[in-house]
């Protein structure tokens, strides 16, 4: 039964892909319906194959020999992941009915990018649900590069420029991740002959090299995660993709990233090395500088979406400084990983809903402002901390580290909340400041207010272990919420200070307008090295040419001999016969 | 080494059956020449039926050589010793003879037809009968005498053949050709004549067991030898052979060869074999000579413009791969491993060649006859409409070529590894170069007729059977490369 | 007696040697042809001197009256026909060519003189001891030689035959005159008188379609692009 | 029990359809379309057979005397049967699509001839059980493929076949050198022999480098490995289904496959490290693999970078041969499997692009994604399996492959690795950029260079669905590569046969 249920879950997206491809040849243009509820019902059985149970499946057919898991990890990872990308889908629906209008009317446009985003969709999607079930390092693998690159198709949607750069930008970084974690597979897979992502755990916690890597798959799958300086696509990608596809970018596809290190790093194992635990520190420093940094940087940015995707990196920031942990004291992620996966799965859907709140303030129903905002707002809220399943989230993360008193980090995380508090007012305030009014449509609205809902009680659906989450008591309710405010006052003040000056803002996408020069050099290196290849290629072969002909003339002119000895037949067999005679006497004699 | 030349006493005599196979072997050509000049035949039946009754004497020797090995004959008249042996060696030689020319007289009446109608060319059918009889006495003589006497027949025959074509550069082309060959087997009777007198026989098995090593012979064996490589055209006196055969009529350019030359050649290494075994210096000058035929003869085929002269430049380059044999054959101390190789891969060459040369011949007159033009120029775009010829001429060169599967390639492959067991690295680098050069100047032939840029329509139609004649022979010259035990096998069965 | 025998033996070879040379170096066609008949019947006495009686014939025969006859004819105006030959060789040849040629006949008598002194021991005593060898020696070398040196078609078919003559002169010299060499001795004449026969008509052909009586001059039969 | 006639039969398929072609005139069409058929079947079902043998445990062999010491040994092995098994299949697709692509042109039956002359040299070269039998086939695949290479006649394709020739022939006599040098020193020499040289170490450690340096010199002209690879860019202006089988499978893979067969059957792999060769080896075939890819960048047009794409990826195979340890050498005959499905898949999109639409260059190609959408799913099937991504088979080589270094402890191979797939990315995705993420001219921008409709779907039928099948074969040997009789899974019988006998 879940076997079957698996089968679906993996068949329908393609399904959903295929009949896209179909309509695209056999349906006329003007009954075309790209996001159809067929199309919206592509992450369903996923949905549903994660609350059956828990299970394992071994195919030894599967490339290099398949097995896939459903287990404490994946079980709650897929659940939020297919409800994400179900809400999402929703949300599209409503999302893209201009467009589909667009497109029926005949704008060819219009029918291309549809076209596109509906095929790549549930391609997107089918990755990101196998990579979640993976066990083995080829799925996984699989999954994440085909999550990866159809993702592509989604950044890329709208085409403009800046969609175009975003794209670009997100496909160089997915390509050099993509090197980087097959390196690291490779080693460790090679060093101790496994195919599983347990096996590549147990390697990296084992091997000689194990730092090492554990080093190029977290920088690998950090790409995805957007680990600081690997974070630039995040700011460049979200604000040009379409408001479902950055929520599932946001909410889903990045957490892979996550989902990866859980896997592969051998986080909570005793005895590490002492490099593996500088890596921990590593991480844990890398974590909050994103998490700082993004915050301080994301405040300036003038569209609401691209101080969402600093909010992400800096959301991130933190989630890389709990699994830098779980590598510094690996005591403590026993009962850090629900609170981790309960993080997750809370950011994942409140960052869904707020990127979904983007385009309901873009097209704002009939409802009064306020009540809009707040609702806005209010995945943001939750996400400081101060609120519901934000609140339970945190002080699952407190409460961990409490245990093993790491009031460091507690104090840091505190105020990277800050940061949050701060990234979430500017955002809403952005979102105030650029609203628009009507093109509403129930769909778009209907799926946002699900997903804030959903992020709101998260932990009440979210298969978890048992009693893996605990209500914060009351007594510290004021030490979680209370980032909150003053994140939100700290921006009002900033706002309000800078309002006369006129500092334009800097751009987003930060170190990308650093790397691509150098890259741009570095390409074109390469290109003139091939070039010089060809030239000097191109050189000898002209060379030898040269003297080819020169061989040639002088061997024409050499030919004349043959007429000479065809004149000179008798003399030459006297010749011969002498010379015959006396070689003969020579040795004879 | 005398045992491979069946210079030995058999063990038992001839048949009576073998004697009428010898006799049918021997003057049938004659009598069926003669049955061609009076009838003239326009087709390649009368000509099968002709030449059945040879190849079955041939065929009807070589079974009784195989039952009871060594055949010799001897006849005395008046105090004139003539000796007949046929040896495993000689029936090769035989059966590639008649075959060989069995396929150029099939081939010549579709020739003459399309070329030369008119009644001079009877002449060609007796000549060739005299020369295939010539060419068997050749392969079977064991006396000097006959042996002289059969190369003169042999050899006037060939210049007759290769006037009858009347062009003035054929004229000019032969008598270059009679001059020389008339000198060439003074030479050789020069010798002779130093070695009857110092030895008093022309018995060639008396010989082997008489002659030293001491000046007469080496004398002798010089001018022979002088003689016999102007007649063979071995470098560098092969200066006639390409006019020769660029003028002369396609059968007789493919019979002369195939076979003409070969029996000089033949008669040279016999000679040698007796005068001077385990010799150096001389066997290493014609080695020597043999590589720079090989290059030399590659690159005047390469640089060739006629189809013809292409093909006579490239049998000097072949001839050099026989030559540079000489020294693994007749050096000193070669061991028997590579004496065998060698031996086994210079006939196996001298074969494959034979039946690739003539195929080549045939397959380029037929090119000639139907465009027209012996140039190369002439050949764009017959990759369209003669397929049949240019690939039975491919067919032919990978032979040459010496890339397998061929009789070409088996016995490069027999002689390489003959060189490299006797450590002689600078004729492996000729044999290679050869290779190389052989496929520049075929595939630029091959280049010419892939060209589509020229069109041309107006070909003549070639008689029926004329591109499978030239097919059979050059199929046979691939098959001999993978089934080469089998004459090997008769190479072997005379004294092994 | 034997200083007799050896006058008449010595005698004959100077005649021989002497109408040998003057035929293959006499570059008036005619004479020389004449010369080339007188030389074959001294030939056809040198062989009754060395008692093969029947060779005499035969070379009279053959060598004589056949091959002279081909030469004449060839020459000689016929009552149907005017001979196309121009009767005096007017071509040339140049200096180096003449003296490797002169080399090489050197090289080649003093060849064959080793070879014969190793075959005839008496011979390093007196070289006149076999003049007549001695003799065919010479012809042998000149004659290669001169076949080797002349441009002239006609003249390299003489040279050819008294070249001939020299080796059958050697053969029956050194190896006496055994049927097995009187054999070889006829089997040459036959081919001897036959190659001139084809050549002579060739030559006739030949001048008559190109005019010229040497083979040299024309390269256009390889047509090697210059 | 021994099936002679297996390999042999085999091999005679195509012969005998070589000589039924020529032998038909060039207007017989319909019979010269259905021999080639029925012979493309026949060998398949007779492969397959040998498959069913081999993995019973049998040899089949074929053998006859040439000479003395030397035989003509045709084996049926599993390397062998690999080899013959992807030839095969190969020849069939290919041959469907040379059927739609020549349609109407000139000189067919000299194409189809010559074609299959190759394909039989081709499986001769698979099955042969020594080296001398190797060498027969390897040179007349050399001869038979000539034709083919200059088929258009042009003034640009003779040169091409001239400088074909001087490549392939020289390395031919190098081999032959070579193979010349062994058997003087050995005699005849099976590929079957268990010990390989080892024997001749001691006394003659120079002479076997010498003849190691001849033998793979003289093969890797053939494997296009640099800086003998000049032939194979410019001998592109052949037909699209003679690069298609020239690269994919013929000659190129003849080479590689030839080094397989010298490196393992012959001298042993362990003697091969213990000569060290097998370390410039790999660092030639690293240089390759990188120069390749690197020159493959700079191309304008789309043949010539598939072109410099086969130099790199070939290399592959000889990189894995060279890697000491079994998982190198699964990745190694994998790859030279899967290579060729998707060279092959590539080749055939370039053809169908260039017939229906006049596309040569690779600026030309934009939008051409919506206008024939499965010939460039093929091309992105093919085009992502170069790259390495999963789940298409050239994963699954990269994997074994950098595995494979990993375990010989050549870690600068996995760097190699790396770069060359992202070199592969970089010479790639901009072309699948282009055909699906461009406007060009299928939505209404410009025109095709030279647009034809050659059928009721995108382009004719046989030029569409040989590509469409190989490029599902490429998924599927990646998906479902750990089938029973899955590229992988017959490259990990034989490796497991080389390194436990």
């Amino acid at each position: 039964m879940s076997s079957l249920l698996l089968a679906v879950a993996l068949l329908w997206p393609l399904v959903v892909a295929g009949s896209t491809v179909w309509c695209a040849y056999q349906v006329p243009a003007h009954q075309r319906n790209y996001v159809s509820m067929l199309w919206v019902s592509a992450a369903w059985p996923a949905l549903l194959l994660a609350y059956v149970g828990e299970f394992q499946w071994t195919i030894n057919a599967w490339m290099l020999g398949g097995y896939w898991e459903l287990n404490a990890l994946s079980r709650p990872w897929l659940a939020f992941t297919a409800l994400l990308w179900s809400i999402a889908a929703f949300h599209a629906r409503g999302y893209f009915a201009g467009e589909q209008r667009q497109a029926q009317a005949g704008d060819a446009n219009a029918q291309r990018r549809l076209q596109r985003l509906t095929l790549f969709w549930p391609l997107t999607l089918l990755g990101n649900l196998l990579l979640i079930i993976a066990q083995d390092i080829a799925s996984f693998y699989l999954g994440f590069a085909l999550m990866t690159f159809a993702a592509y198709a989604l950044v890329v949607h709208n085409g403009s420029p800046a969609a175009t750069l975003g794209a670009k930008a997100y496909l160089v970084l997915a390509v050099i991740g993509e090197g980087l974690i097959l390196g690291g597979f490779l080693w460790a897979a090679g060093t101790s002959d496994t195919l599983t992502l347990k096996g590549v755990r147990d390697t990296l916690a084992s091997a000689d090299h194990g730092v090492w890597m554990a080093l190029l798959l977290w920088l690998g799958l950090g790409v995805k995660a957007g680990v600081i300086g690997l974070h630039v696509w995040l700011p460049l990608a979200h604000p040009v993709a379409p408001a479902p596809a950055s929520a599932v970018l946001s909410g889903a596809m990045i957490k892979a990233g996550l989902l990866g290190w859980l896997n592969v790093l051998p986080l909570g194992a005793q005895g590490l090395s002492p490099e593996m635990t500088q890596l921990g520190n590593i991480i844990l420093v890398a974590g909050f500088a994103a998490a700082f940094g993004a915050a301080l940087y994301g405040v300036w940015q003038q569209h609401p979406k691209a101080v969402l995707a600093y909010s992400s990196i800096s959301q991130m920031g933190m989630l890389t400084a709990l699994v830098g942990v779980g590598l510094v004291t690996p005591s403590v992620w026993a009962t850090l990983l629900p609170a981790v996966i309960l993080f997750a799965g809370h950011h994942a859907l409140a960052k869904g809903a707020l990127f979904m709140g983007t385009s309901v303030s873009e097209h704002m129903p009939k409802w009064p402002s306020p009540l809009l905002f707040l609702l806005i707002a209010l995945p943001g809220i939750s996400l400081t901390g101060a609120l519901a399943a934000g609140m339970f989230s945190k002080w699952g993360v407190k409460h961990a580290l409490y245990e093993f008193e790491q009031e460091r980090i507690i104090l840091l995380l505190t105020w990277a909340a800050i940061g949050t508090a701060a990234l979430v007012t500017a955002c809403v305030w952005r979102q105030w400041q650029q609203r628009h009014q009507g093109g509403s449509d129930s769909f778009q609205w209907g799926a946002w207010l699900v997903a804030l809902l959903a992020a709101l009680v998260t932990p009440l659906w979210l298969p978890l272990p048992e009693a893996s989450v605990i209500a914060p008591p009351l007594k510290e309710w004021v030490g979680i919420i209370w980032p909150f405010p003053v994140g939100v006052l700290s921006v009002v003040v900033l706002m309000l200070a800078l309002r006369r000056s006129a500092i334009s803002p800097p751009p987003s996408g930060d170190l990308w307008w650093v790397y691509s020069p150098v890259a741009i050099i570095c390409i074109s290196t390469a290109r003139s090295v091939a070039g010089l290849c060809g030239k000097g290629k191109a050189t000898s072969v002209a060379l030898a040419l040269k003297s080819e002909r020169a061989v040639m003339g002088g061997l024409l002119r050499g030919l004349q001999a043959e007429a000479w000895m065809r004149q000179h037949g008798g003399g030459l067999m006297m010749a011969l016969a002498v010379l015959l005679a006396l070689l003969l006497m020579w040795e004879g004699l | 080494m005398m045992w491979r030349f069946g210079l030995y006493d058999p063990s038992f005599d001839p048949l009576w059956m073998t004697h009428w196979a010898l006799a049918g072997a021997l003057l049938l050509p004659i009598m069926a020449g003669l049955l061609g000049a009076i009838f003239r035949p326009s087709r390649a039946l009368p000509v099968v039926l002709a030449c059945m009754p040879i190849l079955v004497a041939g065929v009807l020797m070589v079974i009784d050589y195989q039952q009871a090995g060594l055949l010799r004959w001897q006849w005395v008249i008046g105090d004139i010793e003539f000796t007949l042996r046929f040896s495993g060696l000689s029936a090769l030689m035989l059966l590639i003879t008649q075959w060989t020319a069995a396929a150029v007289a099939m081939y010549t009446p579709g020739y003459l037809r399309l070329t030369y109608p008119d009644l001079n060319n009877r002449w060609i059918w007796p000549l060739m009968g005299l020369l295939v009889s010539a060419l068997s006495l050749i392969w079977l003589a064991a006396d000097l005498l006959t042996l002289y006497a059969a190369l003169e027949i042999m050899g006037l025959a060939a210049v007759g053949m290769l006037l009858l074509s009347g062009k003035p550069a054929a004229l000019k082309a032969g008598m270059r050709y009679l001059l020389l060959a008339l000198v060439g087997s003074l030479a050789f009777l020069l010798g002779i004549a130093l070695l009857l007198s110092q030895w008093g026989s022309l018995n060639l098995a008396v010989l082997v067991e008489l002659v030293e090593q001491e000046p007469i012979t080496w004398v002798a064996a010089a001018l022979m030898g002088a003689g016999l490589a102007l007649k063979a055209a071995l470098f560098p006196l092969h200066g006639w052979l390409t006019p020769v055969h660029e003028n002369a009529w396609t059968p007789v350019s493919a019979l002369h060869a195939a076979l003409v030359i070969k029996a000089s050649l033949y008669i040279l290494i016999l000679l040698w074999s007796i005068l001077l075994p385990e010799t150096l210096l001389a066997p290493r000058l014609i080695a020597w000579l043999g590589m720079l035929a090989i290059v030399w003869g590659g690159l005047v085929a390469w640089r060739a413009d006629s189809l013809k002269t292409l093909i006579a430049s490239s049998t000097v380059g072949q001839l050099g791969y026989l030559m540079v044999a000489f020294p693994l054959l007749l050096g000193p101390g070669i061991a028997p491993l590579p004496l065998a190789l060698a031996w086994d891969g210079f006939w196996l060459h001298l074969m494959g060649h034979a039946l690739a040369k003539a195929a080549m011949f045939m397959a380029a007159g037929n090119l000639i006859i139907a465009t027209g033009e012996s140039s190369l120029n002439a050949l764009a775009g017959t990759s369209r409409r003669l397929p049949l010829s240019l690939l039975i001429f491919g067919i032919a060169s990978v032979t040459l070529m010496g890339l397998p599967p061929s009789a070409g390639f088996t016995a490069k492959w027999l002689l390489l590894q003959s060189m490299v067991l006797t450590q002689q690295w600078v004729a492996v680098a000729a044999l290679m170069a050869g290779t190389l050069l052989t496929a520049a100047y075929v595939f630029r032939v091959f280049r010419y007729s892939f060209d589509e840029t020229a069109p041309r329509h107006d070909y003549q139609p070639l008689a029926p059977g004329m591109d499978l004649i030239a097919l059979c022979l050059a199929v046979a010259a691939l098959a001999l490369g993978l089934l080469a035990h089998l004459p090997l096998a008769l190479l072997h069965g005379g004294g092994a | 007696m034997i200083s007799s025998i050896n006058t008449m033996e010595s005698g004959l070879a100077v005649c021989l040697l002497v109408i040998a040379i003057a035929c293959l170096f006499d570059r008036h066609l005619l004479r020389a042809c004449w010369l080339l008949i007188l030389f074959a019947l001294l030939m056809s006495v040198a062989w009754w001197y060395l008692n093969a009686p029947w060779l005499a014939l035969v070379e009279v025969v053959l060598g004589g009256v056949l091959t002279g006859g081909s030469f004449l004819y060839a020459l000689r105006n016929l009552p149907s026909q005017r001979s196309p030959i121009v009767r005096y060789d007017h071509t040339q040849v140049g200096w180096s060519h003449r003296i490797t040629r002169v080399l090489l006949t050197v090289a080649w008598s003093l060849m064959l003189g080793v070879a014969i002194q190793f075959l005839l021991p008496d011979m390093a005593l007196s070289l006149t001891e076999h003049p007549l060898i001695l003799a065919a020696v010479v012809i042998v070398s000149v004659g290669m030689g001169a076949f080797a040196l002349h441009r002239h078609l006609l003249r390299r078919l003489m040279a050819f035959n008294v070249l001939g003559s020299g080796v059958f002169l050697m053969l029956a010299g050194m190896a006496d005159t055994r049927p097995s060499s009187q054999a070889l001795i006829s089997v040459g004449l036959v081919i001897a008188w036959l190659g001139s026969l084809l050549g002579v008509l060739l030559i006739r052909r030949l001048v008559e379609q190109e005019g010229s009586v040497a083979l040299d001059g024309e390269q256009s039969s390889t047509r090697l692009p210059s | 029990m021994n099936a002679a006639w297996l390999p042999l039969m085999t091999l005679a398929t195509s012969l005998f359809a070589a000589v039924a072609i020529f032998s038909l005139p060039e207007e017989a069409r319909r019979v010269r379309t259905s021999i080639n058929l029925l012979a493309a079947v026949s060998k398949i079902v007779l492969v397959t057979l040998m498959v069913g043998r081999v993995s019973e445990g049998y040899e089949d062999t074929f053998s006859f005397q040439i000479v003395g010491g030397v035989d003509f040994v045709l084996r049926a092995d599993a390397l062998g049967v690999m080899f013959a098994g992807l030839s095969s299949l190969l020849w069939l697709c290919t041959t469907i699509y040379a059927i739609g692509y020549l349609e109407g042109a000139a000189n067919r039956k000299r194409f189809f001839g010559f074609f299959s002359l190759c394909v039989t040299s081709t499986l001769g070269i698979a099955l042969s059980g020594n080296l001398f039998t190797f060498l027969i086939f390897y040179e007349m695949l050399t001869l038979s493929t000539y034709p083919l290479v200059v088929h258009s006649g042009t003034a640009k394709a003779l040169a091409a076949g001239r400088v074909y020739l001087r490549y392939t022939l020289t390395a031919g006599v190098v081999l032959l050198l070579g193979v010349v040098l062994l058997y003087s020193l050995t005699n005849d020499h099976s590929f079957a022999s268990e010990q390989g040289l080892s024997p001749y170490l001691d006394d003659h450690r120079g002479l076997l480098t010498l003849i190691f340096a001849l033998l793979v010199g003289g093969l890797a002209v053939k494997a296009a490995m640099v800086p003998l690879h000049g032939w194979l860019p410019r001998a592109m202006v052949a037909p699209a289904p003679v690069s298609a089988l020239l690269h994919a499978v013929a000659v190129v893979k003849a080479g590689a496959f030839g080094i397989l067969r010298v490196i393992y059957d012959l001298y042993g792999i362990e003697l091969s490290v213990e000569l060290g060769v097998t370390t410039v080896l790999a660092i030639a075939a690293s240089i390759t693999i990188i120069y390749g890819s690197l020159r493959a960048i700079a191309q304008e047009e789309l043949k010539p970078r598939l072109a410099f794409s086969t130099i790199s990826q070939v290399s592959y195979v000889v990189l894995g041969v060279s890697l000491f340890g079994p998982f190198g050498t699964i990745g190694a005959l994998a790859h030279l499997l899967h290579q060729g499905l998707m060279k092959v898949t590539l080749f055939f999109c370039a053809g169908n692009y260039a017939e229906e639409l006049g596309i040569h260059r690779i600026d030309e190609m934009d939008g051409a994604g919506k206008r024939m959408p499965l010939t460039s799913f093929a091309f992105t099937v093919g085009a992502l399996g170069m790259i390495g991504l999963p789940p298409i088979a050239g994963f699954i080589t990269k994997w074994y492959l950098g595995i494979g270094a990993i375990q010989a402890e050549m870690y600068w191979v996995v760097a190699v690795l790396v770069a060359s797939s992202t070199l592969n990315a970089i010479y790639f995705l901009p072309i699948l950029h282009r055909l699906w993420f461009r406007e060009g001219p299928a939505h209404g921008k410009g025109q095709w260079p030279k647009e034809q409709r050659l059928g009721r779907l995108e382009t004719h039928g046989w030029l569409l669905w040989p590509a469409v099948f190989t490029a599902v074969i490429s998924i599927g040997a990646g998906l479902l590569a750990g089938l029973p009789f899955s590229p992988l899974d017959w490259a990990t019988r034989v490796a497991v046969g080389e390194y436990l006998p």
